[in-house]
């Protein structure tokens, strides 16, 4: 696709029939979960939409999130959103390597300031940058450096959007999340661990639709997908209400397909589009595969007490401590009684 | 995976949503009698238990028309056993669905030849004849 | 830390931690109070007994004392009654137990749950109300009442808001229930909700003291 | 009737002359509010600590009070007339003091002042209250501590301060002393009834009050018949005969105390295994329950109220009565001081059912008695009266309720408040008393 290109011409270049194209939109605006009425607004949008830089930069992360992108439909209706857009850098994926991977970001920034996307994937660490460089370049001097000129962030991942499991209690780099080092750019958070492969094309499909980001919930996260909760969402829901648990992974109520919520799932308290868009080109989802919802695209989500103690449980070390209480509590009921006792003591050989 | 198979996991599941969903595809067939404007609704957008997706096709039964188009990957249009209801499956060309939806309309908008393509098929079709 | 884990977390520890060291101390200095031995001769040979049954016996009153006070009592039934069946057979709460005492018991389904949780909101409403507008009950109200009541009703409000995902969103609804119920922890010792331990022990007393006299307490 | 209207006009008019016969109790009001609470800290044990903890402000003790019941006046609520003791146990006793402190107000004279409207002439210390509770509250023995706080602060009200301060200097009571009752002996005697007076040894000792001297002389008349009867080696002490006790009524600790220690030393003097006390409810307390406390140890006889000793009397079938019933009726009044702070249920009840009388009990009876409210020295303040009036006809309307032809009762006090509160209500329902009822009939 040539720069100057409106994606339909492209398409139309390509040999896709308008009936295609409308089959195209279709799937990007289910992708993007935008209702099927928006379907024309859709289609014109995207037919003269104009391909878009993106540079996609790695920090502390597991290639999880660009595994989770890659392996999922290729190639699809998603890849041609791929094709749709000009992926200048991403240093697992770009042929280049060295300095001309570096020279070809330099590049990308250069010719397209103000106007390219930015994806980032991984956390920052700021306890030493050293723990974490480009091209003898740290993380943090490459994140600064790579924002100043973008249109807009994109955060793919929970490390990215909230610290994620590098933030993690000690969180010993001192990881923090782009927005904890960006604060003059537009950032979309797509959180997760790793997010749903459509909901990154399905943001990307936004922006090229609209050039512009979509709306976003109060952690910065793109609403149409985590406005609502899991649970909410959860086929298993109706199991909840009825108060039917499945008490261990391997009884009877885990069996029928039983809620989780005694198990740990955090599905009531974790927003992301799981039970809905699914996993796996829509096969399941970690709930219907019969293990409760981690709440991987919630910030501190390995800090939150377990993944297998239930969330009305309390989160904390020990019961000493209320033995400890106990035993304090004793002794200042002792010591009152006796302080009282003495004082009425005192007054019983009195007249009145 | 006949390993996988033999575990014991009854789907006596239900989500809820079924028959919601078949009531709202019911007041959209009477907007569409009245003469107002058809709806298109997306199933991936709705939570549905396993096995649940296969329950709505079955309750809504094959109707006299089916059409297969082939456009980025094949396409299947298949009214339902009620008129004016039609169920839209996209596939990618890798036969993966990436796209479901109930239609109630008088006809889905892509069986139509589109005025774009048509456009194009007359500037086809002189090329054609000029040559 | 968001307001949920500080709820969950040391938010729960201290208020817990709060509870027992008031309660233990309340009660263990009461206990250790000075006891006055009666030395006149008693009617019955046995005082025990009769303590132990007025714990039994004063959970209803004669019938002629019934009639007086039939609005109090039966409300005062229905809303423990309701309150603890929400606390104790509310799956949620039952998993937060567990996680606490390391064992569990079988509940209701949630949606019936939701019922004696209604009607004890409702009563406890009533009674606050009653508590403005009676005149007896305005003259004896002190602000411990109010306070308790106004805690109590806020742990219903939250769980039944959380429950229903009604307000804000999930986790900040649930984490307001799990302050209120913590509130409750600590507010127990320093006020008259300390009667789930006092009934007990004054019971007992009455019905030692009247035993002594030969009547039936 | 034995008791003629001339003897209760001259004692009601008495009565309200007492007020200007108390000699002042006047004191800074620093020093009312610390000897008030120097009673409480003297007082306050375990039990009553659980009286002051557990109260949670349910206002069902209002709802069986008879003031209340009758007045609907709030303040009447009976866990409010102990609320200084509870603010003064919150502020300084409990373990939880210093927390409280922060809220909770000290107490000051006016609290004092308040309460003595509320403890001595809106309670008799009945213990209804008691028998509803859900937390299982003393609250009249708390109400009752309040009365000796009081009484301790000078603020017992005048009639009764009166009383008291005469039966503490003088040793008597509404001027009947050992003369009155000599008189009464030989006037008696006249009659054939013979009294054995101041006998050095004898088995019994047996007790009566100022009230039966001046008025209900029938009744001490009735005992000695009973006595005579049963052929009891007893005797009446003209030192000590009067087993009221003003001092507890007043919640004069000390005057209480020595009221009580002169009935036990007679009583031991004569080597008496047991002590009657006549037909008076806070006698019966006084001696019975609080004596031993008083003394320290168990004494060495046993304090029997007069109804419970015919009762057992007639059910050992030492003593034997007629047969009167014919069809009367009669229903039984509980005195709140024998029946709920005594335990005598089934012993009057045992005399009612030998005489053969058709007993239609009250609705509330036994320990849910309605108390007709003249108990605890209330007869004697005057500026009470209508309030007590109105109590009074609550029990009136039980009574009623019952249509029995007679009532009877076996309190001195509960009878002068039936006769002279009835009177005022035009209610001439008759009034007997148990043991006047059984040494009339009794068996030859």
């Amino acid at each position: 696709m040539r720069k100057n290109q409106s994606l339909g011409e492209y398409l139309q270049g390509q040999g896709v029939s308008r009936r295609g194209f409308l089959k195209f939109c279709s799937a990007t605006a289910s992708m993007m979960a935008l209702p099927p009425s928006a379907l024309a607004q859709v289609a014109e949008a995207l037919a003269n939409a104009r391909r878009p830089s993106v540079i996609w930069l790695s920090f502390q992360e597991c290639t999880g999130c660009t595994e989770s992108l890659t392996r999922s439909h290729a190639p699809t209706v998603e890849s041609l959103i791929f094709d749709a857009i000009s992926l200048d850098y991403h240093h697992t994926l770009q042929a280049a390597a060295g300095h001309g991977a570096e020279a070809a970001r330099m590049a990308a920034m250069e010719e397209n300031a103000g106007e390219y996307l930015l994806v980032v994937d991984g956390s920052i660490p700021v306890g030493n940058p050293a723990y974490s460089t480009i091209a003898g370049i740290s993380n943090l001097d490459m994140l600064k450096e790579t924002a100043a000129n973008a249109f807009a962030i994109i955060a793919v991942g929970t490390c990215a959007a909230f610290g994620g499991l590098p933030h993690a209690d000690p969180n010993p780099t001192g990881a923090v999340a782009v927005s904890d080092i960006i604060t003059d750019k537009p950032i979309i958070n797509v959180s997760g661990c790793p997010p749903i492969p459509v909901v990154i094309t399905g943001v990307l499909a936004h922006f090229l639709t609209f050039g512009a980001i979509p709306e976003l919930d109060a952690l910065g996260r793109p609403a149409a997908f985590f406005g609502q909760n899991i649970h909410d969402r959860c086929y298993r829901r109706p199991f909840y209400e009825r108060g039917q648990f499945a008490e261990t992974f391997d009884d009877e109520g885990a069996r029928k397909g039983w809620c989780l919520y005694k198990l740990g799932c955090k599905g009531p308290t974790t927003y992301n589009a799981c039970a809905t868009l699914k996993w796996n080109e829509g096969t399941s989802f970690p709930i219907q595969s019969g293990h409760g919802c981690i709440g991987c695209s919630e910030p501190d989500f390995w800090d939150k007490g377990g993944f297998y103690n239930p969330i009305s449980a309390g989160m904390w070390g020990s019961r000493d401590a209320l033995l400890g209480a106990a035993a304090a509590g004793a002794a200042l009921g002792v010591g009152s009684a006796l302080a009282a006792r003495r004082r009425q003591k005192k007054a019983q050989g009195t007249e009145i | 995976m006949s390993s996988l198979d033999t575990i014991p996991v009854t789907a006596e599941v239900a989500s809820g949503n079924v028959k919601p969903l078949l009531h709202e595809v019911r007041h959209a067939l009477k907007r569409l009698a009245n003469g107002e404007d058809g709806t298109v609704i997306d199933l991936q957008s709705i939570p549905l238990a396993p096995g649940e997706e296969a329950r709505i096709e079955e309750l809504l039964g094959k109707g006299e028309v089916r059409a297969e188009l082939d456009a980025l990957g094949p396409s299947v249009v298949q009214e339902t056993s009620y008129p004016g209801v039609w169920l839209v499956t996209h596939s990618n060309t890798e036969q993966v669905v990436v796209g479901r939806f109930i239609e109630v309309t008088h006809m889905p908008e892509l069986l139509k030849s589109q005025q774009a393509d048509i456009e194009h098929a007359i500037s086809r079709l002189e090329h054609e004849l000029e040559s | 830390m968001t307001l949920l884990d500080f709820a969950r977390g040391p938010g729960l520890q201290w208020s817990l931690i709060i509870m027992i060291v008031g309660l233990c101390w309340r009660v263990i200095g009461v206990f250790l109070g000075r006891w006055r031995k009666d030395l006149s001769r008693p009617r019955s040979d046995d005082l025990v007994q009769g303590g132990l049954r007025a714990i039994i016996t004063r959970s209803a009153p004669a019938p002629e004392l019934e009639k007086n006070i039939r609005f109090q009592h039966y409300t005062g039934y229905i809303w423990h009654i309701g309150f603890f069946m929400t606390v104790l057979l509310y799956e949620p709460h039952i998993a937060f137990f567990k996680s606490i005492l390391g064992f569990g018991w079988p509940g209701l389904p949630s949606h019936l749950v939701v019922i004696p949780a209604a009607i004890t909101l409702a009563v406890l409403v009533m009674l606050m109300i009653r508590r403005m507008t009676h005149s007896v009950m305005r003259m004896i109200t002190r602000t411990d009442d109010y306070l308790s009541l106004i805690i109590i009703i806020s742990t219903l409000v939250t769980g039944l808001m959380a429950y229903a995902h009604m307000g804000p969103r999930y986790e900040t609804m649930l984490a307001l229930h799990f302050i209120s119920v913590e509130l409750l922890f600590i507010w127990i010792p320093f006020s008259k909700l300390a009667h789930m331990f006092f009934w007990l022990l004054s019971r007992y007393r009455i019905g030692t003291f009247f035993e002594r006299k030969g009547v039936k307490a | 009737m034995n008791v003629t209207s001339t003897a209760i006009d001259q004692l009601q008019e008495e009565l309200g002359a007492l007020a200007a016969r108390a000699k002042p109790t006047d004191m800074p009001d620093e020093e009312r509010v610390a000897r008030a609470k120097h009673v409480f800290v003297k007082r306050i044990s375990m039990g009553l600590a659980m009286n002051l903890e557990s109260c949670i402000d349910c206002g069902m003790c209002a709802e069986v009070c008879h003031f209340y019941m009758a007045t609907r006046d709030p303040r009447f609520a009976p866990v409010r007339k102990f609320e200084p003791v509870r603010r003064f146990y919150r502020r300084e006793l409990t373990p939880l003091r210093w927390f409280n402190r922060l809220f909770v107000k000290d107490i000051n004279v006016d609290d004092l002042k308040e309460s003595q409207e509320l403890v001595y002439d809106a309670c008799t210390a009945c213990g209804r209250c008691d028998m509803v509770c859900p937390m299982g509250i003393g609250i009249s023995e708390t109400v009752h501590l309040m009365r000796e706080s009081l009484a301790a602060a000078g603020l017992i009200p005048e009639e009764l301060r009166a009383v008291d301060q005469e039966q503490r200097e003088k040793g008597t009571v509404l001027g009947v002393g050992p003369d009155q009752f000599r008189k009464v002996v030989q006037e008696l005697a006249a009659e054939g009834i013979a009294i054995p007076v101041d006998k050095e040894q004898a088995d019994i000792l047996v007790l009566s009050s100022a009230l039966n001297i001046r008025l209900f002389r029938q009744s001490v008349a009735g005992t000695a018949k009973i006595m005579n009867k049963l052929g009891a080696d007893w005797t009446m002490s003209s030192r000590c005969f009067d087993a009221s006790n003003f001092g507890y009524l007043s919640g004069d600790y000390p005057a209480e105390k020595t009221v009580t220690l002169r009935i036990i030393d007679a009583a031991k003097a004569c080597g008496a295994s047991r002590v009657i006390v006549p037909e008076c409810g806070h006698a019966y307390v006084a001696l019975r329950w609080h004596g031993a406390n008083m003394l320290g140890e168990r004494p060495p006889f046993r304090t029997m109220a007069i109804s419970e000793f015919i009762g057992r009397e007639i059910e050992a079938g030492r003593l034997r009565v007629k047969e009167i019933g014919n069809g009367k009726s009669v229903t039984f009044h509980d005195s709140c001081r024998l029946v709920r702070h005594g335990g005598l249920l089934t012993e009057p009840r045992i005399a009612l059912r030998a005489l053969g009388l058709d007993l239609k009990e009250m609705e509330s009876r036994g320990r849910t008695a309605i108390c007709c409210g003249g108990g605890e020295g209330s007869n004697y303040i005057s500026k009470a009266e209508p309030l007590r009036q109105r109590a009074f006809e609550i029990k009136m309307r039980e009574v009623d309720d019952t249509s029995a032809d007679s009532l009877v009762t076996s309190c001195d006090s509960c009878r002068y408040n039936f006769m002279t509160k009835g009177a005022k209500a035009n209610w001439n329902h008759p009034v007997e008393s148990l043991v006047e009822l059984v040494a009339n009939n009794l068996a030859d």
